[in-house]
């Protein structure tokens, strides 16, 4: 594995490169201020970027897309993405919330241990410029995805009742969400979400905040960090996406050219291989 | 455009969460979590959140005001603060040091509570300051 | 807070007393939920069924105001158990014996019958709480705002004593301080008995630092509290500074307060907003906000934490610093400081325990005081071997029940608080849009069976009277208030909680007694 | 607020026989939203719906009807109402006989109780019901005909005859289309270059009709009454403003390359490159071997085109006029002559000496010969014996597929294809429309016809096009799938579009466009719904995330409301 | 009084009313169904309601959630069969939605089966009365939905 201080190197290099011979307006990046302390930084100046670092995590793609829309015209931004940064910025594009050609993406290899720890199936973008792809990990291995997700119905209501009735209803996990760009958002008020009480309303928020980003969610874990109540959100979205891959063969992220199947191609007669269920036969399956 | 992340502290609760605040030219426009802050870790509630929605509203006060008959009117810095020394100076000697008071406030820095003690006990001689720490 | 915030989650028995942490203080509701995740058992004590007690193992919804007796039934169940730490009690704790006579003149079900919890729940909790080897004691204003608040502070001192939960890194007792630097203000001495660093007024060498260092002479009286000033507008106080505070808002009993704000002689108020109290101010000077000062907050766990400053005050307001530096010259005082650092520099040099507190050591993690001199790395968890004083001391809480209790006219318990869309007055958080989306109108929770007795649906309106007043609130229906019992947020000037509020001081502290007082509560005109 | 008057039908004591109808107006007449309860015998019979009508016409009455189901005389109680006066949006039906009473006999305080509860979500949703604001259009009086192949031809001449104009656009230099391609048509064996000869004349003379030719479409916009489609026509770039439009840009025959040695072999032809050689001349063969179903009823193509059979034969007995010792066989998997023209057709040819030899299509016959073909060797899958036919010339008869220029055409026009490529019809009982208003389809374009059977779709299209054109205007809600006007169509709340273009992606009418917002370096987009092409599926409503997307007949708090009454 | 939270889920049994279950039928399909069972009169159990929607796709999937949330114990959506939606194929994509939406409600443990979506043109209307009985008697098995999480009518928290 490259060192850490080899990769930010390269980084270094190639963004001055981008900034110097005028690829990109500016840099948006990790970088260490005063006392040690990382934040994001937008880098103008090539030797601003002495400062940039790649550690620790820290979820760009959101406010990449909030630079780049109040970002004056003919403004390029390149950004330092990880794989999950980078899912995300190309479903933005799908959504039209971010300009393609406003945007350089200079992809980072996220850490194997990075990637156990945010169970990430693909830690690393597929435009990789730093870095080697370490090999993912499946999410359905950890014991806490199965402790939530396996077992009957009923055990495992009770278990996710129990998570879902500690949140404090910060909304950090919509503001922190890349894809949740809607403003005023559904889960604000009635008639979707009764307003004004702690815990939320689990069936209501939870689930209509989850099902939202049922075919958009990249899984960057955003929403799970930004969570004072620890709860396991993308654990939710796990279970869709694996719904998503198994019966439409799709996953979100990997191509601005791929249709989500939840919007398009429909069709008018049946499918070949899967029978339309009639009335009666779906109570049998 | 000149974009920049700022560091600080929640202004809300006890808690004393750290946050960035983002500032785009020379407006505070959106905030986040500082997933470094030792207090938070990257988490911040519902207020924290809207922090910076109330720096540039527009009641904010922007010009010292004094009162006539029941209505403010504008007056520049030096007549405030004449207007302001001359007056408790005048109350001072006329009903003793003991006739002033100053209530701080748990929302001002470490600083300015030190100062504003300070001013009250030094400039009038009396020990007349509190703050809402009883409420 | 005797220890730091993330040492909660380490806690194998929590104890909320008095704390509605998921509403006032979600980032420290998070820790509870990483201890409850760590096998930690959850006690809540508050008469609603909070969101912490919905996610807590046992919730004791106690009669308002009964907290005393509830931990005397405890304490009389420990010592009877002798599951009290007799080694800590006899090494580093005085007047225990004294104390053991106070616990024997309660029992428990004399607790019980007072503060309505069976007396078997009572001992389980008391067992629970001592028997776990790592307690930690969580409250807040549920706890302080009552006639005998500091004395079911010092029942909380003695049962932590008692069972010898303090001093070390996963016990302790944790005041939640409600506002981002409420502790920093008291440090900086903002009290009236007080100087910097909690070195007493009344201290002859104490004083005389201090008129050494400004050069002043300086009084040795106690000065008056925020209430008394109030009371006392156009008698003792004729002018009066406010910075930064809405006691027209925030005091109880306020239709009082608005006519005293009249009678001062000369009232400034320096504030960003034209609060309700910056109305009837003379002179009005515009501060600013925390995103345009720099300087330091200190948190609920004694953490001094850098503010930045990120963009310029609006028009020609300045910071606050800046204003009381003119103030401060224009009284003849030497107020020529640069910036706020140079302020910290003298703090360092007049409180001991900020000694090592400089800019630069902040700007990581912040520091905790104590922390005397630059090396020292700060102070993680107090009373570590031994209480600042020496020996500890078991001091007798004596129980007064709340002034105003229902009656018949007036047959309804009040209690006023937070909820978590909202802060304080509201001055701020109602101008921030997702906040005002979130809630907007002023509310009342009552009980579901309440509700259909007067005919009231949800979001009807009910008019709240009691002996100093009367408002119109929108009615929150729901099980998690008792019955008889109606809960008021006090965020909203247009119908203002502490109208109805009764102004009985705690002798002590002169805190209000905010969380219990009787009113009627009928159908109103929507 | 009280303007909601409720009128209970008993059904002549039908549901009020199970359903306690005194319980019902108690609690309705203390609802704060009710106005007056009024409880009928029959509203459908005694012309209840008239008076009804006028006592609500005024302010904002709205008029709640409890009787039976919509397919019962429900609906009929509501167009009276709606020729009463009383629209859409202020009346609602509540169907209490076939929805409670008859199916709740056995339970008549259950069936009371679901009464009071479906009467409590009748009110919620009319209190919230919003008009969608309809539009009046004004109707372009031209049709766009695209493509001059038999079907184009035919809708024009049809157009032309009832008095409406027609532009023709052409991509090739003359018309005709792949009739062009034949020599002589089955089964009346007759030329048709006579037929385009007489439609370019028709075109010439006739000033309803104006003939473009070497056209390429370069953008068409708007909807129904008011296409506007940019095109080049010889080279000049010109604009046509149609009212209507008719797709009848033929198919293609399927090239057989890759089949039975076809270019590696001579002699071994397509039927296309056979009636190239009828053409110029008199085709002198010995023994010609047809052979059928090439690339055709297999897994890519699995479909019959109704031609290459009839086709095959005629072209036989053409090489059997020609040569009267010739011997032609026909190796098919299964002759399709439909119709009793096609049936004597292939009668008369067997008795003209064609032989039929049916192969499987698990062993095809296979051409024998190095530099041209020999000897055709085949399995008689009815005899089951194995023969070798002498063959100097081997004709290959494919199937029809698409047009090159098909998935060009559909993007423009916004209209579907199934996964062969041919443009797909609306519904089946509307085999010419499509899922955008006034736009038709005709002749292969749509399926693989013979030129007899576009004609007459092209018919089919004209008349529709026509009854379209015909009107000066229309209402956007008169464009309705469904019997009587439209539910209504679906609204965009502007200032909260986030424009992620869900909506846009979902509708199957291609109703809604995404525009980029006005103001200086704006990135987003807002959505714009084309009130003529939505059909209130409420596709959109459902993917739009932040609730923007709204159809006021059944608005959010209208759905949400009925949810929420469900059982209270 | 004092109460005990026990964290592991409350352990209620399925209280004595049958299970509610909300029907949202489209008119053109669904709702004939339903109104072929009202003609013959079927005898049904009266513990459903059916909401007419215009077309399956207008079922908001955030409005089944809502019926969840309000305390339905089983949501139904009949439209018609696909290729026989007279809003061309607005059924398939209500199809689609409704069926990630089903892999959310496995995942948080509300069940997949709890939401029906079928699909069944006018002529088979009689079987509208077997798919309601089959789908309450295969609710009524499961444990009741009246959990803690539901809102106001439910059990406020």
């Amino acid at each position: 594995m490259k060192t850490q201080q080899a990769m930010i190197d390269q980084a270094k290099s190639l963004l001055k490169k981008l900034l110097e011979d005028g690829e990109a307006t500016a840099v948006f990046g990790l970088a260490r201020g005063m006392g040690g302390v990382t934040a994001p930084r937008i880098f103008t100046m090539p030797d601003e970027l002495d400062s940039l670092v790649l550690e620790p995590k820290w979820p760009l793609a959101k406010p990449a897309m909030e630079i780049l829309r109040t970002a004056p015209g003919g403004y390029r931004l390149a950004v330092v993405c990880r794989g999950c940064d980078e899912r995300a910025l190309v479903e933005l594009i799908k959504r039209n919330q971010v300009d393609a050609d406003a945007l350089v993406m200079v992809g980072v290899a996220c850490s194997g241990e990075q990637a156990s720890i945010c169970l990430c199936d693909r830690p690393y973008p597929s435009k990789l410029d730093i870095g080697e792809a370490a090999h993912g990990v499946d999410p359905f291995d950890d014991p806490g995805v199965k402790y939530l997700l396996e077992g009957d119905t009923h055990t495992r209501m009770g278990r996710w009742e129990r998570v879902l009735k500690r949140c404090v209803k910060c909304y950090g996990c919509r503001n922190s969400c890349p894809i949740c760009v809607c403003d005023p958002c559904k889960l604000e008020g009635e008639p979707w979400v009764r307003r004004g009480i702690i815990p939320t309303e689990i069936l209501s928020f939870h689930l209509i905040r989850a099902f939202h980003l049922a075919d958009t969610c990249v899984a960057c874990g955003a929403c799970q960090e930004a969570c004072p109540a620890g709860i396991p959100l993308v654990t939710l979205q796990h279970a869709m996406r694996r719904a998503l891959r198994e019966g439409f063969e799709y996953e979100a992220g990997l191509d601005v050219n791929e249709k989500t199947p939840v919007l398009f191609d429909f069709i008018q007669a049946p499918e070949k291989d899967r029978p339309i269920p009639d009335w009666i036969n779906t109570l049998r399956d | 455009m000149d974009c920049r992340f700022v560091r600080t502290t929640c202004p809300f609760c006890g808690t004393g969460c750290g946050m960035l605040l983002k500032v785009v030219d020379g407006r505070v426009v959106d905030t986040l979590p500082d997933r470094e802050s030792v207090v938070g870790r990257g988490h911040l509630c519902i207020k924290g959140w809207s922090a910076h929605e109330f720096v540039h509203h527009p009641d904010r006060l922007t010009h010292p005001l004094v009162k006539k008959g029941d209505s403010f009117e504008r007056i520049s810095w030096e007549e405030a603060i004449s207007l302001a020394a001359e007056k408790f100076r005048g109350i001072a000697e006329q009903y003793g040091n003991d006739a002033i008071g100053g209530f701080s406030s748990a929302k001002c820095t470490n600083e300015e509570n030190y100062l504003f003690q300070k001013l009250i006990r030094a400039g009038f001689q009396n020990n007349n300051v509190d703050h809402c720490a009883r409420l | 807070m005797t220890n730091s915030i993330t040492d909660l989650a380490g806690s194998k028995c929590i104890f909320i007393i008095g704390s509605n942490a998921a509403e006032s203080h979600p980032i420290i509701m998070g820790e509870i939920y990483k201890a409850m995740d760590a096998g930690g058992v959850v006690i809540v004590v508050d008469p609603r069924r909070t969101a912490v007690a919905e996610n807590a193992h046992i919730h004791l919804a106690i009669e308002p105001g009964t907290d005393i007796p509830l931990l005397a039934g405890m304490m009389r169940h420990i010592m009877d158990e002798g599951l009290y730490n007799a080694e800590f009690i006899e090494e580093r704790v005085e007047g225990f014996e004294e104390f053991r006579k106070f616990v024997e003149g309660w029992t428990v079900e004399e607790a019980s019958r007072q503060c309505g919890i069976e007396p078997s729940m009572i001992r389980r909790v008391a067992e629970i709480y001592a028997k776990a080897d790592e307690s930690a004691v969580v409250y807040c204003m549920g706890i302080t705002q009552h006639v005998c608040g500091s004395d079911n502070v010092i029942a909380l001192c003695d049962l932590t004593m008692l069972c010898g939960h303090v001093g070390t890194e996963h016990s302790g007792l944790y005041p939640l301080r409600g506002q981002n630097n409420v502790q920093g203000a008291c440090d900086m001495g903002a009290l009236p008995n007080v100087y910097p660093a909690y070195q007493p007024v009344a201290d002859p060498d104490i004083r005389a630092k201090f008129e050494e260092a400004w050069g002043r002479p300086l009084s040795d009286k106690p000065g008056l509290t925020v209430v008394e000033m109030v009371r006392s507008a156009g008698s003792k106080i004729r002018g009066l500074f406010i910075m930064a505070e809405n006691p027209a808002l925030s005091e109880p009993d306020v239709n009082h307060v608005v006519e005293s704000l009249r009678k001062f002689d000369f009232l400034v108020v320096q504030d960003i907003f034209m609060s309700e109290t910056a109305r009837f101010a003379d002179l009005v000077l515009p501060g600013s906000s925390f995103a345009e000062k720099d300087g330091t907050f200190t948190n609920t766990e004694r953490r001094f934490q850098l503010v930045r400053k990120a963009v310029d005050p609006p028009g020609s307001a300045k910071d606050d610093f800046s204003i009381l530096c003119l103030l401060g010259n224009a009284l003849g005082l030497n107020f020529n400081y640069e910036s706020p650092a140079d302020v910290m520099s003298e703090i360092n040099r007049l409180a001991p325990p900020y000694g090592g507190i400089t800019y630069d050591r902040l700007e990581r993690q912040g520091l905790q005081w104590p922390c005397p001199n630059e090396e020292h790395p700060g102070t993680r968890f107090l009373h570590q071997g031994r209480f600042t004083r020496g020996k500890g001391l078991f001091v007798v809480p004596n129980h007064v029940a709340p002034k105003e209790l229902p009656d018949e006219d007036y047959p309804w318990y009040l209690s006023t608080g937070r909820m978590f869309a909202h802060y304080h007055t509201g001055t701020l958080t109602r101008r921030a849009k997702q906040l005002d989306r979130e809630v907007s109108r002023p509310y009342g929770e009552i009980n579901s069976e309440d509700a259909a007795k007067l005919g009231v649906g949800e979001g009807g309106a009910i008019r709240v009277t009691s002996r100093r007043g009367s408002i119109v609130v929108d009615a929150k229906i729901t099980d998690r208030v008792r019955k008889g019992s109606i809960f008021i947020p006090f965020h909203f000037a247009e119908a203002r909680a502490n109208i109805l509020t009764n102004p009985a001081l705690d002798p002590r502290s002169k805190t209000p007694e905010y969380k219990v007082c009787a009113v009627r509560v009928e159908k109103g005109e929507s | 607020m009280k303007n909601i008057t409720v009128f209970l039908c008993t059904c002549f004591d039908e549901i009020n026989r199970v359903v306690d109808y005194e319980r019902l107006c108690s609690h309705l007449s203390d609802d704060p939203r009710v106005a007056a309860v009024t409880v009928s015998r029959g509203l459908c019979v005694s012309g209840g719906a008239g008076e009804i009508g006028a006592s609500v016409k005024s302010g904002d009455g709205r008029v709640l009807i409890a009787a039976c189901s919509p397919l019962a005389r429900g609906d009929q109680v509501m167009r009276d109402l709606e020729r009463a006066g009383v629209p859409a949006f202020r009346r609602h039906l509540v169907d209490l006989r076939e929805g409670c009473a008859w199916i709740h006999g056995n339970n008549p305080a259950a069936a009371t109780e679901k009464a009071l509860d479906l009467l409590n979500m009748g009110l919620t949703a009319l209190e919230y019901k919003e008009p969608s604001a309809d539009v009046t259009l004004k109707i372009a009086d031209e049709v766009l005909v695209i493509g001059a192949g038999p079907a184009g031809m035919a809708a024009a001449t049809a157009l032309a005859r009832c008095g409406v104009d027609v532009r023709v656009l052409e991509r090739g230099a003359q018309p005709g289309g792949m009739l062009g391609l034949v020599s002589r048509s089955y089964p009346d064996n007759t030329d048709p270059s006579e037929k385009i000869a007489a439609f370019r004349d028709l075109a010439a003379s006739d000033p309803r009709i104006t003939f473009h030719s070497k056209v390429k479409i370069i953008s068409a916009r708007g909807y129904a009454g008011n296409f506007t489609v940019r095109f080049t026509a010889e080279g000049e770039e010109l604009q046509a403003h149609a009212g209507a439009v008719i797709i009848a840009t033929g198919g293609r025959v399927f090239p057989p390359k890759g089949y039975y040695r076809y270019g590696e072999v001579r002699e071994v032809v397509s039927q296309i490159e056979l009636e190239a050689r009828f053409r110029k001349g008199p085709v002198k063969k010995e023994n010609a071997v047809f052979i059928q179903c090439v690339g055709a009823r297999c897994e890519e193509r699995p479909y019959c085109s109704t031609i290459c059979c009839p086709a095959s034969i005629k072209n036989a007995m053409r090489i059997m006029d020609e040569n009267e010792n010739a011997r032609v066989w026909i190796l098919h998997r299964d002759i399709m002559m439909p119709g009793t023209t096609l049936e004597a057709y292939y009668k008369k040819a067997m008795e003209r000496g064609v032989r039929f030899i049916r192969y499987a299509e698990s062993d095809p016959p296979r051409i024998l010969g190095d530099e041209a073909v020999e000897t055709v060797e085949v399995r008689d899958d009815i005899t089951g014996d194995r023969r070798t036919i002498p063959a100097d010339l081997v004709v290959l008869s494919t199937p029809l597929i698409a047009g090159t220029d098909a998935e060009a055409i559909g993007d423009l026009f916004g209209i579907q294809r199934d996964s062969y490529g041919f443009f797909r019809e609306i519904y089946p009982l509307h085999p010419v429309e499509t899922r955008i208003d006034g736009v038709y389809i005709c002749g292969s374009a749509r399926w693989p016809v013979s030129s007899e059977q576009a004609m007459v779709q092209g018919e089919a299209a004209a008349m529709k096009a026509a009854a379209l054109v015909g009107r000066q205007t229309i209402r956007a809600s008169e464009f309705s799938r469904v019997p009587g006007a439209k539910f209504g169509h679906a609204r965009v709340n502007e200032d909260t579009c986030s424009g992620c273009g869900n909506c846009a992606a979902v509708c199957s009418f291609d109703a809604i466009r995404l525009q980029r917002r006005s103001g200086e370096g704006e990135f987003r987009m807002v959505s714009r719904v084309i009130k003529v092409r939505c059909k209130a599926c409420g596709n959109c409503l459902s993917v739009c995330p932040n609730g923007s997307m709204q159809m006021p007949e059944m608005n959010t708090k209208a759905l949400y409301g009925m949810v929420g009454k469900a059982f209270s | 009084m004092a109460v005990e939270v026990s964290n592991n889920h409350k352990q209620q049994k399925a209280t004595e009313r049958t299970p509610r279950i909300l029907v949202f039928a489209c008119k053109w399909c669904g709702l004939i169904g339903a109104d072929g069972a009202g003609r013959k009169r079927e005898p049904l159990p009266p513990n459903f309601r059916v909401i007419p929607v215009e077309c399956v796709g207008s079922v908001e999937p955030d409005a089944v959630i809502r019926a969840f949330a309000d305390g339905m114990d089983g949501v139904i959506v009949m439209g018609c069969h696909l290729g026989g939606c007279r809003f061309n194929d607005a059924n398939h994509a209500a199809f689609k939605r409704l069926e990630l939406l089903r892999a959310l409600l496995e995942g948080v443990g509300i069940g997949r089966d709890r939401l029906l979506v079928t699909f069944g043109t006018a002529h088979e209307g009689h079987q509208f009365t077997d798919v309601l009985r089959n789908f309450t008697n295969l609710i009524a098995k499961k444990e009741s939905l009246d959990t803690s999480w539901t809102s106001s009518r439910a059990r406020m928290i």
